[in-house]
C-alpha cells in the first residue's frame, strides 16, 4: 500500500520510519542541546496522544497551547491532530484576560501550557471559562503544590498505560485522519475587532509546506531556530508544517532572553525572521562597530561599501567585474564571513523576512554580505503562503512572484486576490467573515493592495483599507510612509494622518536602544523615554529623518504631496498592552487617533506645545497616568520632482 | 576572524566539556600537535632540537608542575628547582641501582621520589600562607641540594659529584639522538601536559582554585584543606621530578646537585607569571619566552656587537642582555600582569567576535 | 494561587549553651535554640549582635567555648567543617565568598565536589569514572543553574558579575551540594527590590521544591517575617526572643532592644 | 664554655649584619606591600658606586654623600617607573617585577663600574680585640662590633624618623591601611618615593658593611638571600622583627654549623635558617611580631 | 623568467664568495661569562684569550695564514646556557667550531658526551674532569695542564718543603675549608689519601654556598688550631674566608688556596687580611712578559683590546686567558704540520692537541718562559703537565715564591686510570690502545 502522506501525524510517522535516528527535534536545556530524534518524537507523541485520549480528548476538540516554543508543545499539536483534534496556539505574552475570548471562542475543554507562569493566567481565566477542564503544563518549576494541574509527565505516563491497554489505538486515530480535516486553527490578531481564528487543513498547510521546500530545495539536513510565537502562521508554516514536510530539525532557544546566543551556537541553515528582528540586528551591529578601533571601523566601512556595491550582484549570480570580485572574497574573509558568523547566520542558505516591509538599505545590507535573505508574502488565511522572491531574482521592492500552487491576481480596486489550496477552510463559527473574505470565484481577498510589475513581482503598497485621499486628491498610502520612517534605526515607531486632509502629519516613537545609544555618545543625560523623547537635540534628529523621508517621497510620482509637514514625538511607546498596537507589533490606527484626538488637533491646528495625559498599563498590571507637554516640529518639505524612469 | 563559530553546538556534557570545544581550536592543536611530532623532527637542526625545543619542553613542563601549585592551588614555591633536583638524581639511582629499570618507570619513580620530598615541604602550607610560604620553600631547595651535595650515595660517590646519564633505551630502541631525545621529551610532556589539564578540569583542579581563592568557603564545601594542598604539593613536585629526570637524561646529559640552584626556581617561576598563573598554556607560553628571549638577545646581540667592531667593553653586550630581559620582564608585567596567555585570551576573545570589539 | 503546605517536622539541630569569646571578647553567649526540619528559620539582630558567628558555629568555622550542637541525633561540643559539608550544611556568605577566578558554572561544580570520588590519577587520565561524574554531576548542577535561572552567565567568570548575580551563584554553588540544612547569611544584603523579591522567591521554592531547612540571616524585616516560620532575636550575643513572627513583632524586649532602635 | 659565647657572640654579630639587610626589605614591605627582590641588588649597587667613585677621586665623604643622593634617586625612579604602573597588582605580580628589577640593576651596576671585584677599607679592621681576647680567650672582631654599632644607630634613626617627623608618621600611617590613609590626603606615591628612597639608603649602609667585609662584588646580591630567614622569623612588617629575627638567625645558625653540623657532614648553614623559619612558623604563622589575623567570614 | 634566473645565479655567486673569503679562517667560539657573580674570572680569562687571538692575527696574520675568528657567547656560568651557545656555536666557520673552552666544570661535563659525537675537542684548562687525563677513555677532552688532584699532591709537598721534609708531615693537622658543592668535594679523597700516606691529620669543614659568611667555619678553625689551612673557595668564598681568618687571628701564609682561590679578585677585597696569603697557580701574574707585551703592542694601541680595565692585564685571570689562547693557537700549529696550512677541521684539531708539545725553548719564543710550564701531551696523558707554582700575595700582586712543583703522579695517575675506567665501564666505553695512535709528526 502506497503511503499517503497527506496528514501531519502521518507525516511524523513516515519521518519516524525513514529516519528514525536523525535528530528532529533540539531545544536548549540545562546548558546543552538535548535532542529528540523522529523514533523518539514518534513515542511521545504516541503517548501524549492516548494520554489525551485516556483523559477524554476526542476527535474535534481543541487544544490550546500556551508557551515559548517547546518540544513538548509542538508535539502536542502533533498530538492532538493524530486524534483528530485541533490544536489552538495562543500568543503567549497575553495576560489572562485576552487569554479569555480565545478560550471561549475554542470552547478550549483541554490546554497544555509551558510554565507555572501560563498556568496561573489559565487558572486565572478559568472562572470565565467554564469550560475549561484539564490543564497540563511542561515545566515543573513552582507547580509541585497545584493540585488541579497536571504534569507533562503524568499526561506520557498515562498515555503510555492506555496505550499498552489499547494497543491499535494510536494508529487507528491516525488512520482516521483525512486530508481536509482541521488541522490547526491560527487566530488572526486582526487590527480591528475581535480575533478570529482561522480553520486550516492538513491538506492547506502541507500544499503550502510542499511548495515552499520544493521552490527552496529544503531538505532533512536543513534546520531552523523556532523562536518565534507557535500561534503565529509563519513559525506554524516553518517550525511545524515544513518541519514536518521536509523532515529537517526544529531547535528551540533556552529561553527568549537566549535567542540570539541560541542562534548563533545552531547556526541554521534556514531562518525566518520579521523585519523588526533584522533591523534590531543591523542596529547592534552598527552600535557595536562604534567602539571599534579605527582601523577596525575602516575595515567595515570599506568592505560594507564593496559589498554594496557588488554584495547583492555576487549572490544574485550576476557578472561582476573582478576587482570588485576579489575584493568581495577579502572582504568575505575579513568582515562579511566573521559577521555572519557571530550573527549566526554562516550556514544560513535561505532565510525569508515577511510580516511588514522592510527597508530596501536594510534588505540589501543582508544580501550583500552574503545572506540570502527573501522576502515573502502571505497570511495567516494563505499559509502564509502566497508569493516567494526566487533565488537570483531578488528585487528589493517586491514580494516576489506567485508560489507554485498559487493563483494571484489584482483586483479592480488595487486589492489583491489569491487562490489555491492553502486558502482557510473557513473562520471558526464566523461563516459571515468567511463568506465576506471569499468570493464566488473561490479568491481570497487579502485587504492589501498592490501592483505587478513588468516580470511579473508583486508589490505591495499598503493595506487596501488604509489607502486613502489626501484633501489635494493625490493617493495616500500611511504605511508606505509609515515604512520609509520606520527604517530609519533612531525611529521605532510611526503614525501618520492625512486621510482626507491637505497635508500630512505624524506621530513618531523613537526608538530607545538607537536613539538612547546616540543619545549617550554626545554626554546627553536623560532619565527614560519620555524625558529623552523631549528633547530638543533628538527632536533635530528626527526632524532631520523627516525631512530626509520627504526628499524621497518628493521624488515619486504621486506622493510628493505625502510629504510629512508637521510631527511630534510620543512621550511613551505604543504598546500592545496599551492596544495601541497588535500583538504582532502593528498599528491600530483608528483606535491611536481616537485615543491622541487632542494631538492630531494640535498637528493640524498649528500649535507647537500641547499637554497630553495618558493611561498606560504597567507590566505587572498595574496602569498609571502618564502627562506630558509635547513639542511639536515642523519640518522643510520638497517640491516634487519626479524622477526620470530608467 | 578565524573563527567562525555558528553550528557549533553541544549536544552533551560530554561535547560540551572536552578541552577545546571550538573546532577551530581542535584543528589548531591537531596541526600543532602534527607539526610537533612530524614536520618538527624533519626539518630542525641538531641546534634547535638539543638547545631549544627540548629545554623548551622541559622547563615547559616544570611550569606546568609549578603552575599546578601556584596558580591553581595557591600556593607560592620557590623550590622547584629542587624537586627537579630529586626527580633527576631519583631516576638516575633508580636505573643505577635496579637492573633492568624500564627508563620511563624510572623517570615516573623519579618523579614520585620528588613528590614525597614536595608532601614534606608542603606539610607546613597548611598554617603558613603567601609569602611566608614562598620563603619557606626555600627551605627545600637550599636542604635538597645540600643533601644531594652532602650525602655522596646519591650520586653514587662521584668525586665530582657530578652525574652522568645511562644510555637510555626503551624497548630495545636507543634514544641517542637529538631527534630521539626529543621525541621522548615531546611524548612526556604531551602527556602529562594533558593530565594536567585534565586534573585541572575535575573536581581536583576546582578543589585547588576554590583554596586559592577563598579557603574558608572551599573548606565549608567541604573540601579537605590539607589533603588538596599536599596533593598539589605532591602533584607539582612530580612534575617538577619528571622535568628534572628529563632535563638530566634528554637534555644535559650530566648533572650536578649545583646546577638545580636558586635561579633555575626562579626561572619556572618566571615563566608561569609570564606565561600566565592558573593556565596550562600559560606554562607554556611563558617557558618558550624565558628559553628563547635571552637567546634572541644574544644572537642579536653578538652578531651587533661584531658589526659594530671591539670598541664596544666587552661585558656591554651581556649586560644589555640583563638589563633588556629585566626589563622587558617589567614591562610584561606591567603591560599585562596576568601574563601571556591572558594576552591570547583576549586576542582569541577578540577573534571570536570580529568584527566587533567586545 | 496555590499555597505551599508547609510542615515542620522534628528538630534536626539544637545548639545547647553555646558560648564563644575571641581572646576575651565575647560573640556570644549561653546561646540555645533548635531548628526543625523543613522550617525556614531566621536569625536576626543588630549589627555585631552574633549573627554571623552563630552560622560560623554551626558549620564549623569557629568552635564554641562552651555548649554542645546536636545535629542528626548526634550530640557534640563542636561542628567540623568538613564533617558539617559531609552531613549536608550547606552555608552562603554574609560578604560573597565566591571563588573568583572560576567560572558560574565551576563555582557551583565546586559545590558538588563532595560527591565525586574518583581520584587524582583517574581524573588525569579522564576516563571511567572520572569523565562520568563529571558529566553527571554537570547535569545536576544545570538543574540548580535552570531553577535559579543563572543559565546566560553559566560561562561568565563570577568577578565579572553584578553583586546580585554573584548573590544567587553563591546560593547555587550551596543548593548543587543537596543539603538538607541550608545557612544563609543575608542573602538578600545590598539587593535592590526586585532582586530581593527574587532572592526571596528562590529561598521559599528551595524550601519547597527540595523540602530544604533554612537557616537565615536577614535585615529586612518585613521579608524576614514573610518567609520565615520561626524567628530567633540576638542582641550582644545573647537571645532576646523565639518565637513565631507574630509573636517576635510582639515581643516587647526585642521592640526595645532592637526594632525600636533600629528603624 | 667560652667557645660557646664565642660562637654566640660571633653569631648575634653576623646577625646584625643579616638584620641590616632585612631592613630594607621591612620599610618597602611595610609602606607598599611589595616584597622587593632587588633589595640585594639595591645593595651592590650601592657599594659599587661608592667604591667606583672612589676610584674615580672622590674622597669618601663626598663618594658617600653622592652614593646617597645616587640611590635616593633610583629609589625614586624605581616607584615611578616599576611600582607605580604595577599599583593593586597581585603581590607575586610585583615580586616579580622587583626580581626583573633586579636583574636590571645587576646589568646596570655592572655596566656602570665593570665586573671587577674591588676591596672596600673603612678603616675598621675585622680583627680581635686584643683586650677581649687577653681577658676572655674570645675573639670578638672590632668590625662586628662597629657594625652592630652602625646598625643600633640605623635603627634608632630610623624609629626616630618614624615617630618623630611628619612623613614617618604618615608612612606609618600608609602601613597601617592605604586606602585611610589615601582617605585624609596623604599622598600615597609621595610617600612610596620616600620609602624607597630610605631603603636605598639603608641599602647603602648595608653595602658599605658588607662590602668591607666581603669585598665589593657581584655576590653582595647574595645577602639578600640571608635577610629571608630573618624576615619570616621577624615578620614582614616589623622592624624590631627584623632586628630580632636577625639576631635569632646569626646566632642559631652559627651554633647549629658548630655543633650540628658535624653530625651530618657540615655545611648546614645554607638552609639551617630556613629550616629553623619554617618550624617557627608552624606554631606562629605570623612571625614574631605580625599581627595575628582573624578570618573574618 | 630570465631576471629571476640571472637575480638566483648571482646570489649563488655571492654566496660563493663570501665563503671562499671565508675559507681560510678557523673558528673558536668564546662561550664565556661578563655578568654575574663570576664576571671577573669569566671577564679576564676571555679577555686575555682574544686578545692574545686578535694578537696572533694581527701580528702573523693568523696561524700559518689562516686567520681566527671567534664569537662570544654569554653562557652566565650556567649549564643550560652553555649547552645552548655550543649548539648554536659548532657549525659555524667553514670548519665549525674547532675547539671549545667551556671555563664552567659543569657546562664542560654536559659538553663530554656531545662534544664526542661532533668531534670538537674540549681544553679545560684546571677544572672539569679530572680522570678525563686518562685520554684513553676520553679522546676529545683535555684537561691540560693540570688538575686538581695532581695540584692538591703538589700543595702536600709544598707544604713538606715548608715543614722540612715529606717526613714532618706526620702528626701535622691540616683543615681543607672547601666550597660546598661538586667542585670543593673533588679533592676529599685524596687529601685523604695523603693523609693516610703522610701520617697527618685532615679536617674538612664545608662553607655553603655563596660563602660569604663563614664566622662558624673559622671558629671551628680556630678550635682545631690547624699547622695548615688549605682553602679550596669560589668566589666570594675567598675574600671571606681571608676575613675571617684575620678575624680569629689565623696566619694568613699558612693558607693555601687552589688556583680558583688565587687571582687578583680573592684578595683584594679582603684588603690586609689577604696580605701572606699563598696561593697554588699554573700561571704566574704579571704584564712585564714579552707575549704580554706583543697583546699591548698589536691589540691595545689599536684600541681592539678587550680588557677596559687596563690595570687588569698581566693579572692571574688575564694571564690565565693568554695560556688558553697559547695552548689553543699551539694546537693548531701542531694540526697545520700534520693536516697542512688550511682550517682544520674539529677531529684534525683533537690531534694537534694531543700530540702538543710546548718544551721550554718554544716558551721562550713565544715570550711566555716562566709564563707557564712546558707541556707534552699524549694520547694517554691529556693533561700534559701537572706542576704548579706558588704564589704569595704581598698585598698589591701575587709574587711567585716556588718554581715549578711537580705532583706526586703515582698517588694520581692510578686514582684517576680507576675512575677513567669506572666512566668506560657505566658508559659501556672501550678505551682506546694508545699505542696504535698516530705518532706526533
Amino acid at each position: 500500500m502506497e503511503e499517503r502522506l497527506d496528514t501531519f501525524p502521518r507525516l511524523m510517522l513516515h519521518h519516524a520510519r525513514v529516519r528514525p535516528n536523525d535528530p528532529a527535534t533540539r531545544e536548549k536545556d540545562l546548558g546543552i542541546w538535548q535532542t529528540w530524534t523522529w523514533s523518539q518524537v514518534a513515542g511521545e507523541v504516541r503517548a501524549l496522544a492516548c494520554g489525551l485520549a485516556a483523559q477524554g480528548f476526542r476527535r474535534g476538540m481543541h487544544l490550546a497551547i500556551i508557551g515559548d516554543n517547546r518540544p513538548r508543545l509542538y508535539w502536542a499539536m502533533i498530538a492532538a491532530d493524530a486524534l483528530g483534534g485541533i490544536p489552538v496556539p495562543m500568543y503567549q505574552d497575553a495576560p489572562a484576560a485576552e487569554f479569555v475570548y480565545v478560550l471561549n471562542d475554542a470552547a478550549i475543554v483541554y490546554a497544555i501550557a509551558e510554565d507555572q507562569e501560563q498556568v496561573d493566567k489559565l487558572l486565572e481565566a478559568k472562572p470565565q471559562v467554564p469550560t475549561l477542564a484539564h490543564i497540563y503544563y511542561d515545566d515543573p518549576r513552582g507547580l509541585r503544590n497545584y493540585d488541579t494541574v497536571t504534569s507533562y509527565e503524568t499526561l506520557a505516563k498515562i498515555g503510555r498505560e492506555f496505550d499498552a491497554a489499547h494497543p491499535g489505538f494510536f494508529d487507528e486515530e491516525v488512520a482516521k485522519g483525512r486530508p481536509d480535516d482541521v488541522s490547526i486553527m491560527l487566530y488572526t490578531s486582526g487590527t480591528t475587532g475581535k480575533p478570529k481564528g482561522v480553520c486550516q487543513t492538513h491538506a492547506a498547510f502541507i500544499a503550502a509546506a510542499k511548495g515552499g521546500c520544493e521552490f527552496d530545495h529544503l531538505t532533512a539536513d536543513d534546520s531552523i531556530l523556532s523562536y518565534l510565537p507557535m500561534a503565529w502562521v509563519g513559525d506554524h508554516l516553518f517550525s511545524y508544517a515544513q518541519w514536518l514536510y521536509a523532515g529537517f530539525t526544529i531547535n528551540c532557544p533556552e529561553s527568549g532572553d537566549t535567542v540570539m546566543t541560541d542562534l548563533r551556537e545552531i547556526g541554521p541553515t534556514y531562518y525566518f525572521a520579521p523585519p523588526r528582528i533584522f533591523e534590531n540586528l543591523l542596529t547592534q551591529v552598527m552600535i557595536r562597530m562604534e567602539d571599534a578601533s579605527v582601523i577596525k571601523r575602516w575595515l567595515f566601512r570599506y568592505f560594507t561599501d564593496v559589498a554594496r556595491r557588488c554584495g547583492a550582484d555576487i549572490l544574485d549570480g550576476k557578472t561582476v567585474a573582478l576587482a570588485d570580485r576579489l575584493q568581495y572574497w577579502l572582504g568575505n574573509l575579513l568582515v562579511y564571513g566573521p559577521l555572519r558568523n557571530v550573527l549566526g547566520m554562516s550556514r544560513i542558505r535561505i532565510a525569508y523576512t515577511a510580516g511588514a516591509a522592510i527597508g530596501p538599505d536594510l534588505f540589501r545590507f543582508y544580501r550583500s554580505i552574503g545572506v540570502n535573505l527573501k522576502q515573502l508574502y502571505g497570511s495567516t488565511e494563505t499559509c502564509a503562503y502566497v508569493c516567494l522572491q526566487p533565488n537570483g531574482d531578488v528585487k528589493f521592492d517586491t514580494v516576489g512572484v506567485p508560489a507554485p500552487g498559487a493563483e494571484v491576481k489584482i483586483a479592480k480596486n488595487g486589492e489583491v486576490l489569491v487562490r489555491g489550496p492553502m486558502l482557510l477552510k473557513e473562520y471558526y463559527k464566523r461563516p459571515d467573515a468567511t463568506a465576506e473574505s471569499i468570493d464566488a470565484e473561490g479568491y481570497f481577498h487579502t485587504g492589501d493592495a498592490g501592483i505587478f510589475d513588468a516580470a511579473g513581482h508583486l508589490k505591495i503598497i499598503d493595506r487596501a483599507k488604509d489607502v486613502g485621499k489626501l484633501g489635494t486628491g493625490a493617493i495616500f498610502a500611511p504605511n508606505y510612509i509609515e515604512n520609509k520612517l520606520k527604517f530609519f534605526p533612531h525611529i521605532k515607531e510611526a503614525v501618520v494622518f492625512g486621510d482626507q486632509r491637505d497635508k500630512v502629519c505624524a506621530f513618531i516613537n523613537i526608538d530607545m536602544g538607537s536613539s538612547g545609544n546616540w543619545a549617550e555618545r554626545r554626554g546627553l543625560p536623560y532619565s527614560g523615554y519620555t524625558d529623552l523623547a523631549a528633547k530638543p537635540d533628538i527632536y533635530a534628529l528626527i526632524r532631520e529623518c523627516v525631512e530626509k523621508v520627504n526628499a524621497e517621497l518628493a521624488t515619486e510620482s504621486g506622493l510628493a504631496d505625502s510629504q510629512i509637514h508637521r510631527f511630534l514625538i510620543l512621550h511613551k511607546e505604543l504598546d500592545p498592552d496599551d492596544d495601541e498596537l497588535t500583538r504582532t507589533r502593528k498599528v491600530r490606527r483608528g483606535f491611536v487617533a481616537e485615543k491622541y484626538r487632542v494631538l492630531i488637533d494640535a498637528l493640524y491646528g498649528g500649535k507647537t506645545v500641547e499637554h497630553i495625559e495618558t493611561l498606560v498599563r504597567f507590566e505587572d498590571g498595574r496602569s498609571g497616568m502618564v502627562a506630558a507637554d509635547l513639542q511639536i516640529a515642523d519640518a522643510k518639505t520638497f517640491p516634487a520632482h519626479a524622477k526620470q524612469a530608467a | 576572524m578565524l573563527y567562525r563559530e555558528a553550528g557549533q553546538f553541544k549536544a552533551s556534557y560530554a561535547t560540551d566539556q572536552q578541552i577545546f570545544p571550538i573546532r577551530q581550536d581542535r584543528i589548531a592543536v591537531a596541526a600543532l600537535t602534527a607539526l610537533a611530532f612530524v614536520i618538527v623532527p624533519l626539518v630542525a637542526d641538531q641546534y634547535w632540537l638539543s638547545a631549544i625545543l627540548i629545554p623548551f619542553l622541559i622547563f615547559a613542563l616544570a611550569a606546568v608542575g609549578l603552575n599546578i601549585l601556584t596558580g591553581y592551588a595557591g600556593q607560592l614555591s620557590l623550590g622547584t628547582a629542587a624537586f627537579m633536583a630529586v626527580g633527576a638524581f631519583g631516576a638516575w639511582n633508580f636505573v643505577l641501582r635496579v637492573p633492568g629499570m624500564p627508563l620511563l618507570v624510572a623517570f615516573a619513580l623519579g618523579g614520585i621520589c620528588a613528590a614525597l620530598v614536595g608532601i614534606v615541604f608542603g606539610l607546613p602550607s597548611l598554617r603558613i600562607k603567601g609569602f611566608y610560604l614562598a620563603v619557606a620553600t626555600l627551605a627545600a631547595q637550599f636542604f635538597v641540594v645540600w643533601a644531594l651535595t652532602k650525602f655522596n650515595w646519591f650520586s653514587n660517590y662521584s668525586t665530582s659529584g657530578v652525574i652522568t646519564t645511562q644510555r637510555m633505551e626503551i624497548l630495545g630502541f636507543a634514544f641517542d639522538t637529538p631527534r630521539a631525545k626529543y621525541f621522548l621529551t615531546l611524548t612526556v610532556v604531551v602527556v602529562l601536559a594533558l593530565a594536567a589539564k585534565n586534573m585541572v578540569r575535575s573536581s581536583i583542579g576546582r578543589a585547588w582554585m576554590a583554596i586559592r581563592d577563598m579557603d574558608v568557603a572551599a573548606e565549608v564545601i567541604g573540601i579537605p584543606m590539607l589533603r588538596t594542598k599536599l596533593l598539589a604539593f605532591a602533584i607539582s613536585s612530580f612534575y617538577a621530578g619528571v622535568a628534572g629526570a628529563l632535563y638530566a637524561y634528554c637534555y644535559l646529559g650530566t648533572v650536578e646537585p649545583e646546577g638545580f640552584n636558586l635561579d633555575l626556581s626562579f626561572k619556572i617561576l618566571f615563566m608561569i607569571i609570564l606565561g600566565g598563573v592558573g593556565s596550562i598554556l600559560g606554562s607554556f607560553l611563558g617557558a618558550g619566552f624565558i628559553v628563547l628571549l635571552p637567546i634572541f638577545l644574544n644572537t642579536v646581540a653578538r652578531p651587533l656587537e661584531n658589526l659594530l667592531g671591539l670598541s664596544l667593553p666587552p661585558g656591554l653586550m651581556s649586560n644589555l642582555e640583563l638589563i633588556v630581559f629585566g626589563g622587558l620582564i617589567i614591562f610584561f608585567l606591567i603591560v599585562e600582569p596576568h601574563g601571556l596567555a591572558r594576552l591570547w585570551q583576549i586576542t582569541k576573545e577578540k577573534l571570536r567576535l570580529w568584527p566587533f570589539p567586545h | 494561587m496555590a499555597t505551599a503546605a508547609r510542615k515542620s517536622g522534628d528538630v534536626v539541630l539544637k545548639l545547647e549553651n553555646i558560648s564563644l569569646a575571641f581572646g576575651g571578647v565575647k560573640a556570644l553567649s549561653d546561646i540555645s535554640f533548635d531548628v526543625r526540619e523543613y522550617e525556614v528559620r531566621a536569625i536576626i539582630g543588630p549589627n555585631g549582635a552574633g549573627k554571623s558567628s552563630l552560622l560560623n558555629v554551626i558549620n564549623g568555622v569557629y568552635h564554641p567555648q562552651q555548649g554542645t550542637i546536636m545535629f542528626r541525633g548526634k550530640q557534640r561540643r563542636d561542628m567540623d567543617t568538613h564533617e558539617a559539608a559531609a552531613q549536608g550544611i550547606a552555608r552562603t556568605f554574609q560578604n560573597i565568598a565566591l571563588f573568583r577566578g572560576m567560572t558560574v558554572l565551576d563555582n557551583i561544580m565546586t559545590g558538588r565536589n563532595l560527591r565525586m570520588n574518583a581520584t587524582f590519577i583517574e581524573q588525569a587520565i579522564w576516563v571511567g569514572r572520572a569523565r562520568r561524574e563529571e558529566l553527571e554531576n554537570r547535569r545536576k548542577v544545570e538543574e540548580v543553574i535552570d531553577f535559579l535561572e543563572i543559565q546566560h552567565i553559566r560561562k561568565t567568570p563570577v568577578g565579572r558579575l553584578p553583586y546580585g548575580l554573584q548573590k544567587r551563584v553563591e546560593l547555587a554553588r550551596a543548593l548543587a551540594a543537596e543539603p538538607s540544612l541550608l545557612l544563609l547569611d543575608e542573602p538578600m544584603a545590598g539587593m535592590n527590590v526586585e532582586e530581593k523579591q527574587d532572592m526571596c522567591r528562590f529561598v521559599l521554592d528551595v524550601n519547597e521544591q527540595y523540602g530544604t531547612t533554612i537557616v537565615l540571616i536577614e535585615h529586612d524585616m518585613g521579608v524576614v517575617m514573610d518567609i520565615s516560620d520561626r524567628v530567633v532575636v540576638l542582641d550582644y550575643g545573647k537571645k532576646i526572643g523565639d518565637g513565631t513572627p507574630d509573636n517576635i513583632r510582639n515581643n516587647q524586649t526585642v521592640i526595645d532592644a532592637y526594632l525600636g532602635v533600629a528603624h | 664554655m667560652s667557645f660557646f659565647f664565642e660562637v654566640l657572640i660571633g653569631g648575634l654579630l653576623s646577625g646584625v649584619m643579616y638584620s641590616l639587610v632585612a631592613l630594607g626589605f621591612v620599610l618597602i614591605y611595610k609602606a607598599s606591600g611589595v616584597f622587593n627582590f632587588a633589595q640585594g641588588s639595591l645593595v651592590f649597587f650601592a657599594a659599587l658606586t661608592f667604591v667606583g667613585l672612589r676610584e674615580h677621586g672622590f674622597n669618601s665623604a663626598l663618594a658617600l654623600l653622592a652614593t646617597l643622593g645616587v640611590m635616593i634617586v633610583l629609589g625614586l625612579l624605581i616607584e615611578r617607573i616599576v611600582l607605580r604602573p604595577l599599583v593593586n597588582q597581585p603581590q607575586i605580580t610585583l615580586f616579580m617585577a622587583t626580581i626583573g628589577l633586579s636583574f636590571v640593576i645587576e646589568g646596570f651596576a655592572q655596566l656602570l663600574w665593570g665586573a671587577n671585584v674591588r676591596g672596600l677599607e673603612l678603616g675598621i679592621q675585622d680583627e680581635p680585640i686584643e683586650q677581649i681576647t687577653t681577658y676572655t680567650g674570645m675573639n670578638v672582631s672590632k668590625f662586628d662590633l662597629s657594625a652592630a654599632g652602625i646598625a643600633a644607630l640605623l635603627v634608632t634613626g630610623l624609629a626616630l624618623f618614624f615617630s618623630r617627623t611628619r612623613i614617618g608618621r604618615a608612612l606609618r600611617a600608609v602601613a597601617d591601611d592605604h586606602q585611610a590613609a589615601l582617605a585624609v590626603g596623604i599622598p600615597l606615591q609621595q610617600i612610596w618615593g620616600i620609602v624607597w628612597a630610605v631603603a636605598g639608603f639603608v641599602a647603602l649602609v648595608a653595602g658599605l658593611l658588607w662590602g668591607a667585609r666581603n669585598g665589593v662584588q657581584f655576590a653582595l646580591t647574595f645577602v639578600a638571600l640571608k635577610a629571608l630567614p630573618v624576615l619570616i622569623l621577624g615578620g614582614f612588617e616589623s622592624i624590631p622583627g627584623a632586628i630580632v629575627g636577625g639576631l635569632i638567625v646569626g646566632a642559631s645558625e652559627k651554633l647549629a654549623e658548630v655543633y650540628l653540623g658535624p653530625y651530618v657532614g657540615g655545611g648546614i648553614e645554607g638552609w639551617f635558617p630556613y629550616v629553623l623559619a619554617l618550624v617557627f612558623l608552624l606554631f606562629r604563622p605570623e612571625g614574631l611580631f605580625g599581627e595575628k589575623h582573624i578570618d573574618r567570614v | 623568467m630570465k631576471s629571476v634566473k640571472s637575480a638566483l645565479l648571482g646570489l649563488a655567486l655571492l654566496g660563493v664568495a663570501a665563503s671562499a673569503h671565508a675559507q681560510n679562517e678557523q673558528f673558536i667560539p668564546m662561550n664565556g661569562y661578563w655578568v654575574g657573580p663570576y664576571a671577573a674570572g669569566g671577564s679576564g680569562i676571555f679577555g686575555g684569550f682574544i686578545d692574545y687571538i686578535n694578537m696572533i692575527n694581527a701580528r702573523d696574520g693568523g696561524v700559518g695564514g689562516v686567520k681566527l675568528t671567534y664569537e662570544k657567547c654569554e653562557t652566565e656560568y650556567n649549564n643550560a646556557r652553555g649547552v645552548e651557545c655550543y649548539e648554536r656555536e659548532k657549525k659555524k666557520g667553514p670548519t665549525g667550531a674547532t675547539v671549545i673552552h667551556p671555563l664552567s666544570t659543569g657546562i664542560t661535563y654536559s659538553l663530554i658526551d656531545k662534544a664526542a659525537a661532533d668531534k670538537i675537542p674540549i681544553i679545560s684548562l684546571g677544572y672539569g674532569r679530572t680522570d678525563a687525563s686518562d685520554g684513553r677513555v676520553f679522546p676529545y677532552v683535555f684537561p691540560l695542564i693540570t688538575n686538581y688532584w695532581s695540584q692538591n699532591t703538589a700543595k702536600i709537598k709544598f707544604i713538606g718543603m715548608r715543614e722540612g721534609g715529606m717526613d714532618k708531615l706526620k702528626g701535622l693537622t691540616i683543615v681543607n675549608i672547601y666550597h660546598d658543592s661538586a667542585y670543593g668535594k673533588e679533592t676529599i679523597p685524596i687529601l685523604d689519601a695523603q693523609a693516610k700516606k703522610y701520617g697527618f691529620t685532615v679536617k674538612h669543614i664545608p662553607v655553603p654556598h655563596p660563602g660569604n659568611e663563614q664566622g662558624s667555619q673559622w671558629l671551628q678553625v680556630r678550635q682545631i688550631k690547624p699547622d695548615w689551612v688549605i682553602l679550596r673557595g669560589w668566589g666570594v668564598m675567598n675574600p671571606t674566608a681571608l676575613k675571617a681568618a684575620a678575624k680569629i687571628g689565623y696566619p694568613r701564609d699558612r693558607i693555601i688556596g687552589v688556583w680558583w682561590s688565587g687571582a687578583e679578585e680573592d684578595t683584594i677585597p679582603a684588603g690586609d687580611a689577604a696580605k701572606g696569603y699563598i696561593a697554588a697557580g699554573f700561571n704566574v701574574a704579571g704584564a712585564n712578559f714579552p707575549v704580554i707585551q706583543d697583546i699591548k703592542k698589536y691589540v691595545y694601541t689599536k684600541f681592539k683590546g678587550e680588557m677596559e680595565d687596563q690595570t687588569r692585564i698581566g693579572s692571574i685571570y688575564y694571564n690565565r686567558g693568554v695560556v688558553h689562547g697559547i695552548v689553543t693557537v699551539e694546537a693548531i700549529r701542531k694540526g697545520q704540520e700534520k693536516f697542512g696550512k688550511k682550517p682544520l677541521t674539529g677531529e684534525q684539531m683533537r690531534w694537534g692537541i694531543e700530540n702538543l708539545q710546548i718544551s721550554e725553548a718554544r716558551l721562550k719564543e713565544l715570550g711566555a718562559t716562566g709564563f707557564m710550564q712546558p707541556l707534552k701531551v699524549s694520547c694517554m696523558d691529556h693533561e700534559g703537565g701537572g706542576a704548579v707554582k706558588f704564589l704569595q700575595w704581598d698585598g698589591n700582586k701575587w709574587n711567585a715564591i716556588t718554581d715549578w712543583i711537580q705532583p706526586d703522579r703515582e698517588l694520581v695517575r692510578p686514582m684517576i686510570e680507576q675512575s677513567a675506567a669506572a666512566y668506560a665501564k657505566e658508559k659501556n666505553l672501550t678505551p682506546r690502545d694508545c699505542t696504535k695512535e698516530a705518532p706526533p709528526a
